[in-house]
């Protein structure tokens, strides 16, 4: 299979997608010549046009609020937020508009859009630049947040979110876009809800998200020399959030540890650690889950104060290794 | 633009369908049939038809909390909105939404909204996805004096105006935010003056002479369908009830609701299309028979209409 | 000890620190002469006058950011959004703003400010003026998040957050406004990051907050009469998250039902569910955690629905006996 | 408002620091010893320093993520402004705000801002700050021609307005937000135009011109102490380099960078300095070395600060 670029994978995501249904359209500030700041978008304004790929004014929340009047009109919009701490900005328009519209309109309206965007730390851009938090709006009905760590995974999970009919959070990480990766040429989707076992072990259960899925990999490669097998569990989507996976693979392994990017209070990972501890899962359990996440901090510029806000591999050895003492 | 005697009598007769609906909703209201809360817009009925008026069937709207006057005009069923506010399965959001949140989607109304501003982005993007898809609709954006300081009204402007987009912006100014004057609020003469912050028309209309209305507000539709891009226009009117249901109206005169009472856009029309010949008082009395028949058939149907049901209540979050 | 309603004794504490320190002032949309919607301001404009009871434009992001400038030159502004919903416009200048600024200057200014406002359902306002979220705002690490049940908490937590030197997320809740309960004529505060045993017992503990302790002490009542005695806990602050309280209660019972209002995936409960369960409690434990909170939809209006769409006293009495069985 | 010899040999000298400054930062990023990324004003100096002439010592301003020259015109030290792009902590933000964040307080400097926008509602905080204590202080928001589409622009204005807060907002309009260009951005010619709906003055400047940004600001400054409101302020001008660190400057001609290189503000005082007989070229050139040797020695300073240590990485979050 070809290896590709996380950031190409997922722009041959959106490319097929703006081919296969011309109601696909991008939004988003600089998306068009420069090809977005991170150049996710580069080359499609020039494939697909200026209509299609639209430069907006610095304006987040019009760009969400556009794309939910659009996409009640049978538009199918992705919008670009070009860092992850600007979704705030659009935060009405996504929670209180996007994610509420179809039920309180009594099941009657369908707003099929994407709103993405990098999150994470490891680039030196501080707090405002840096944050991630997807678990936030997992929290409000009617929004989907995915969340992909693989080239493989980016592209399928673009796909299957802009075919969705609902307002989809798709949470992308900095440190990812230079991850290279397995990516078929033939066509494929990722569906939205399903976890994905990442590695297969039997000692010991990591549930990991987003770039906290390389870092787990190293961790177990490293610790199969030890003779620990880690079994690393990608949820993928956090809402639909695929616990059943998370749970079986608990039942199995008897020990879990969750790592995560976001700040440790309140983050995804206390849905997860919650979820297990309520399951059938409970009984299986071998010591205390334990969480790996980030400092409740804003992000520090300094580069060594920035990695130290949040797991790294070292970090995942050191958890994995506590729960299994 | 002459209007013709079947426009002029759908005006009026949508002015008097909004006039009793409304005065019904609040007796309901009144007598705790109603749940919640529901904002009224009696006074402002030009403001919603005349606008309305200047749409074809095709075109889109987007409304605010006040929303019942832009849906009924907008084609809106009475027996389904009673039903509504009754929160019954039969209603227009089966009894999921109430008053602050029908919508009307096969008629183009894309929904009142409980979030001030809230719908100034959307009805933009509404009116992007026609730009896009040619298809010749034009949207109405219809938002209060306060609303006109959200943040988001100078965004989705500002983006309509650099794309030219299809689209009217018409800010239903009745002089208060809530209990907050409008002057208190808003630092300019105008609404319609912020035009100029986008280059775009903008214009004030006495929003109780319901014809005046239409035709500023048909001159800005015909723009947007030729493709020039938004307008701004600025109906000057007045609610007469309280804010909400709650509201001893402490922060306003007897004196001032008297003077606006004077200027009901419903008796006004009705002198005119008398006097202009149009239709006797005795077509127009009984036209408002006929309303108020409607009226009462449609709380009937509402009254009688199924609750919903609790098994059902997970459904409809996600398509 | 006098009986006052939550809205009079929140209103005390409001205009004691007013009297106290010249730089506390309010704004926010008709809380001048209107009292505000709900009526916590209500008589204040009329002591006060209008530059320290200041009503403002219906701009809750300009409202958010004014008081996060107005904190910064040393005043202590009070911020009134009239529902919670709308936090969501404020979301930007209170996350990215109010909460980073003091860490990403290098720990070099203040932001004590308070922003204040009713979440909850029941009262038929629908999906856009009813949704619960105060865990959104305790993942923003420089945030503090007040969550108070009664009367004697409501206005003790108030004055300790204005006179707290950060900014403070103050959520009511609407139903809690008409609530009777003791307070004390004497200067008191409730210091924040403090939990409160609302109710001894020794069976099982309850952790609730908000509204939700009302019901559980109802709960608790009812269960007596079956001889089941529950101990309900309220956390009181959602960051500070007092887990030490939660943890030894946990300890002395062996179980725990957890009790939220807002939708039941990534709420607060899953923070406590997660903490207890990388906890010392965790050992202690007889059986899963169970987590109560409200369903995963935007709040219906229909007053039936809207009633299944959150716990109420008889589901509380049901979770607690599956916990117990 | 005549500007005496030290002003004008202040502004002369602020500009150049500010250049120097930002050269040095461009040549230390592509050397790799600057992390992250940053956004430099060179081409700009003029708007930053005219400005902030117009201030008293106890003002405020907020600055953005081209904030490097606000910083150093509002009295910023230059070793501790490279102290914290290099991430150390006798940094202005010990090392944990680096470019994007730098305030100093104690000058009145509220702060960089990452958010594009986001400084506007908190200089508005700041303002009625002052006028609710009476503290005789003004503040000058900067912005740039980009951020004035953000919703807060509209916001925080109109609320200084509706309150005559003794506030300037300042845009530095260098005709580009990022990649796209100011007009196909904002639908408006000046962003100054937008004063029109708030009911408060506008002004375009030549933002290239030291004085006469000076004196524009210092007209609104005045306005704003002697408790008339805000007034707004566009200063024309343009970014040599490109956005941030990573650009290819695809969407500007070579051209356009070139004719604006020509109308340089600080070769464009230098002869006015000179012609004025202020200042002798050995002066300017005098001085010139003055600043260059302050930028060396303050790089000196950063690279031998200390770096924030790891245990005290939990400080600061709250007070
Ligand atoms: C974002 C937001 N802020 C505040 C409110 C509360 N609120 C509901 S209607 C209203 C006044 C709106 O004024 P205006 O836009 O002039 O419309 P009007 O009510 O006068 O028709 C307010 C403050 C709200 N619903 N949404
Ligand atoms: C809210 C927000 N949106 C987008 C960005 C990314 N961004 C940083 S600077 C910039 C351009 C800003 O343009 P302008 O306001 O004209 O300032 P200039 O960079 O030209 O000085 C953009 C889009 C941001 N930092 N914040
Ligand atoms: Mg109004
Ligand atoms: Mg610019």
């Amino acid at each position: 299979m070809p290896e590709k670029l996380y950031i190409d994978a997922l722009r041959e995501g959106l490319r097929e997608e703006m081919l296969r249904d011309e109601n696909v359209f991008i939004l988003g500030e600089d998306v068009g010549l420069y090809g977005g700041a991170f150049g996710v978008t580069k080359g499609l304004f020039q494939e697909f046009g200026e209509d299609r790929v639209k430069d907006t004014p610095i304006s987040e929340a019009a760009i969400a609020g556009a794309a939910v009047g659009a996409a009640l009109c049978g538009m199918r919009p992705v919008a670009e937020i070009m860092f992850f701490d600007f979704f705030t900005i659009a935060m009405d328009q996504l929670v209180n508009q996007g994610a509420k519209n179809r039920y309180m309109f009594g099941g009657k309206a369908k707003v099929p859009m994407v709103i993405r965007g990098p999150m994470g730390c490891g680039t030196g851009a501080a707090a405002q630049h840096s944050q991630s938090f997807p678990a936030v709006f997992a929290h409000f009905p009617g929004l989907k947040v995915v969340m992909p760590s693989t080239p493989y995974d980016v592209k399928g999970l673009i796909k299957a979110s802009i075919r969705d009919d609902n307002p989809v959070v798709f949470a992308e990480h900095k440190l990812l876009y230079r991850v290279k990766g397995e990516v078929p040429d033939e066509e494929y989707i990722v569906p939205l809800g399903k976890a994905d076992v990442k590695r297969k072990g039997k000692d010991i259960t990591v549930v990991a998200g987003s770039i906290m899925v390389i870092r787990a990999l190293e961790a177990a490669k490293q610790l199969e020399k030890e003779g620990i097998d880690v079994e690393v569990v990608d949820p993928r989507t956090l809402k639909p959030l695929d616990m059943d996976t998370i749970i079986n693979s608990v039942k199995k392994t008897g020990r879990v540890v969750i790592v995560e990017d976001d700040p440790i209070s309140f983050g995804w990972g206390a849905e997860v650690a919650a979820g297990i501890a309520s399951s059938s899962a409970f009984d299986y359990l071998d010591a205390p889950i334990k969480r790996l996440a980030g400092l409740d901090i804003p992000i520090p510029y300094n580069p060594n104060l920035e990695k130290h806000a949040v797991p790294q591999v070292e970090d995942i050895i050191k958890g994995i290794k506590d729960t299994l003492r | 633009m002459s209007l013709t005697r079947d426009k002029k009598l759908w005006m009026y007769r949508k002015m008097l369908e909004i006039r009793h609906f409304e005065l019904e909703v609040d007796r309901l209201f009144k007598a705790n049939m109603i749940w919640g809360t529901c904002h009224l817009s009696v006074g402002e009925e030009a403001s919603a038809v005349g606008s309305i008026a200047a749409l074809e069937e095709k075109d889109m709207i987007t409304s605010t909390h006040r929303g019942h006057g832009h849906c009924l005009a907008k084609g809106g069923e009475l027996p389904r909105m009673f039903a509504e506010l009754l929160g019954k399965e039969t209603g227009y959001c089966r009894g999921r939404g109430g008053s602050m949140h029908i919508a009307d989607l096969e008629k183009g109304n894309l929904g009142a909204n409980g979030i001030v501003g809230g719908g100034i982005p959307i009805a933009t993007g509404a009116a992007l996805a026609s730009k896009m898809r040619k298809d010749g609709k034009v949207t109405l954006c219809f938002f209060g004096d306060g609303a006109a300081n959200q943040g988001c009204f100078h965004e989705a402007v500002n983006l309509a105006a650099v794309n030219k987009l299809p689209i009217v912006y018409i800010c239903e100014n009745n002089l208060y935010g809530m209990s907050v004057p409008f002057r208190k609020a808003s630092s300019v003469e105008n609404i319609a003056d912020r035009a100029t912050a986008y280059s775009i028309p903008g214009k004030v209309v006495d929003g109780n002479d319901v014809e005046a209305v239409y035709q500023a507000v048909k001159e800005a539709v015909d723009r947007a369908r030729r493709g020039e891009g938004p307008s701004l226009i600025e109906n000057k009117t007045y609610r007469w009830l309280g804010h909400s249901k709650s509201d001893a109206n402490v922060y306003r005169t007897k004196e001032e609701i008297e003077e606006w009472k004077q200027k009901c856009p419903i008796k006004r029309y009705r002198q005119k299309l008398i006097n202009e010949g149009v239709a006797s008082a005795e077509e127009l009395d009984r036209m408002e028979k006929e309303v108020e028949q409607a009226i009462q058939d449609a709380i009937e149907y509402a009254k009688n209409s199924p609750e919903p049901r609790v098994e059902d209540i997970m459904d409809g979050v996600y398509a």
